[in-house]
């Protein structure tokens, strides 16, 4: 049974490494930080999955942190890092 | 409960199909805001998905108003984050993509 | 090569290699930030180094004391990125000067 | 324990990861992938078995560190535009001789250790039923190694006093650098900002029987105060102020007259009564959540801009 979750995990963790190339191809740097913050889920629900599969309730409070603190580097980027003016077009 | 088991593997299963679209719609949309489009659907539904798979077998209540706790606080944070991206990209001139 | 299917040899040689990694950079770069980053690499890899070998207890528990070791040690990377960061930042605002090089140059140009 | 599928996944992808945070060209990038490696460390934690290191990990990496890199990028971008990247790699070439061989020297001497060993496991084990908290890791650093915690303070106390002795005195004006907030924003706030204190709360309580701790709930306390901070909330970080000083000083200081009353009475140095140990160490890890915090978030305002230098006849801007 646990197996099942470990191997959800596994998959999650596969599709959070697959959006790393939007981090280089941008085209803006908001692009890089919404692939960081696709990871950011994605490792909360690896932990949650990882708790559930080994019994281990503490690993929820790590997601809890995860969670809490997902926003802190999104909004610090908006407020102090995106001011230059960049290629605006899309990949198209 | 093994009925229970097997439903809970499953919608954890919905959630994880979730968040492989979400990857799939970042590598593959045009612009900045069907990205973020694409992105909320792993932060809200699929999270929501596995947190309800996972719901289903915590024994405590404890552990499901954490986990409830853990949901809540990533659809706050994932929407107000995402608006904050729009708008910075809105206001920095990023023009929608339109089919050309 | 049958040693490193263990999970304390094999992430103890992946710990091996993010250090290296990091030496590189903090020696190859200029830019203060890229250095900065080089040392946490280099630190991180150290931690892995140091809780992979604590793994190999008896009956595979962990051992603590380097547990608490790579805690302390993560608060005290953390103090020094905060620490070069802000001094960064401080030597920006007084010459302008982002690297080792931009310093001299200014130091040239001043006299 | 053998390698499991998810550790042949995890190890090669930090390896790329850190590879290409010191190969991008882009120093934004860099730090971006940065931020991922933390992630990845974090999710690594766990899969070795060090939970506590995981949340440690977590509550650092994914508010502090980041907010850190991105703010101090943020200042010296707004000053001399996007940044360049000047390398030259032909005369550093030779570089990867000496890496490499280090890179051999060390892991050959890994591979010369023993496979199984004893550790200092045992001995905490038994120790800790004389130290009044059921947690390992805990007892281990407010206990037997009650003198590295109080040096870990003590840095943090250090690194505070170093920041603000390069002149980040006063808050800075910011009303230029940081565009209008939006009410989504403020609205956020109003919900996450409760939230972050109840977290920090529980961690600190949970810290005597689950990994958690002071540092921890510091650290989560700050990535709330950064938020504050970003959102123009004026925090009282005017280190002019005698109490601001005091509550900065107030952990490390904590620990020693603790360590040293327990001289006094008879005691050794940073040993606690078996009787009150719990209560001791719950007071203790409140003054230190309260100071680590406050330092952590002085530290990043230096680093962003928060705090202004104050120069002689200076109006402490940045």
């Amino acid at each position: 049974m646990s197996e099942g979750y470990e191997w959800l995990a596994i998959i999650i963790l596969l599709s959070m490494i697959g959006g790393l190339p939007r981090i280089f191809k941008g085209p803006t740097r908001a692009d890089a930080m919404l692939a960081a913050q696709l990871c950011g889920t994605s490792s909360v629900a690896i932990l949650l999955l990882y708790a559930s599969a080994l019994e281990k309730p503490f690993l929820n409070d790590i997601a809890l942190v995860f969670s809490l603190l997902a926003a802190v580097a999104t909004v610090s980027f908006v407020r102090m890092t995106w001011h230059a003016p960049e290629e605006v077009d899309g990949d198209h | 409960m093994v009925i229970i088991d097997y439903v809970s593997l499953i919608l954890a299963g919905i959630g994880t199909i979730f968040f492989m679209a979400s990857t799939l719609g970042l590598l593959s949309f045009p612009d900045v805001y069907s990205r973020l489009h694409a992105l909320t659907k792993a932060d809200n539904v699929g999270l929501g998905f596995i947190i309800l798979g996972i719901a289903l077998r915590s024994q405590e209540v404890s552990e499901l108003m954490k986990l409830l706790l853990i949901w809540v606080l990533a659809i706050i944070s994932s929407c107000s984050s995402c608006y904050l991206i729009a708008r910075a990209a809105c206001r920095m001139g990023i023009k929608p993509w339109k089919r050309p | 090569m049958e040693l490193f299917k263990q999970t304390a040899f094999f992430y103890s040689i992946t710990g091996v290699s993010i250090f290296c990694i990091g030496l590189y950079g903090l020696i190859a770069y200029d830019h203060f930030i890229r250095k900065t980053i080089a040392m946490n690499i280099m630190g991180t890899g150290l931690f892995l180094a140091l809780v992979a070998l604590a793994h190999r207890g008896p009956e595979g528990t962990p051992d603590p004391v380097p547990h608490g070791m790579v805690l302390t040690g993560i608060v005290v990377s953390v103090s020094a990125t905060a620490l070069l960061l802000g001094m960064v930042v401080y030597l920006f605002l007084e010459t302008g000067a982002t690297d080792l090089k931009g310093l001299i140059k200014k130091r040239e140009r001043d006299k | 324990m053998n390698v499991s599928a998810f550790d042949c996944i995890i190890a090669p992808t930090l390896i790329l990861l850190a590879w290409l945070a010191m190969r991008i060209k882009d120093l934004f990038v860099g730090i971006v992938l940065f931020i991922l490696f933390g992630l990845l460390t974090a999710l690594t934690w766990v899969e070795l078995q060090a939970p506590d290191i995981a949340l440690v990990e977590a509550a650092i990496g994914a508010g502090v560190v980041g907010a850190l890199f991105l703010g101090c990028l943020g200042i010296i971008e707004s000053r001399q535009g996007i940044y360049q990247f000047p390398m030259e790699r032909k005369r550093r070439s030779l570089l990867w001789i000496p890496v490499l061989s280090l890179a051999a020297i060390l892991c050959w001497s890994i591979s010369q250790l023993p496979p199984e060993t004893q550790g200092l496991g045992n001995l905490v084990r038994n120790s800790l039923l004389d130290s009044g908290v059921t947690n390992p890791v805990t007892a281990v650093i407010l206990n037997f190694r009650g003198y590295d915690t109080l040096l870990e303070i003590g840095v943090l106390f250090l690194a505070a006093v170093a920041i603000v002795s390069l002149r980040f005195f006063e808050p800075a004006k910011l009303d230029s650098r940081l565009a209008p907030n939006s009410r989504v924003f403020l609205f956020f706030l109003q919900l996450l900002t409760p939230s972050i204190v109840l977290v920090s709360a529980y961690l600190l309580w949970q810290g005597t029987n689950y990994p958690g701790g002071a540092f921890q709930a510091g650290a989560i306390l700050t990535g709330g105060g950064v938020l504050l901070l970003l959102a123009k909330v004026s925090l009282p970080l005017d280190y002019r102020n005698p109490w601001l000083r005091l509550a900065v000083v107030s952990g490390f200081a904590g620990f020693l007259l603790t360590g040293l009353g327990m001289m006094g009475i008879g005691m050794m140095f940073l040993e606690y009564p078996v009787t009150y140990a719990k209560w001791v160490i719950v007071l203790i890890e409140i003054l230190a959540t309260v100071s680590s915090g406050l330092i952590l978030l002085t530290l990043f305002s230096g680093c962003a801009g928060f705090l202004g230098i104050t120069r002689r006849g200076g109006d402490g801007t940045l």
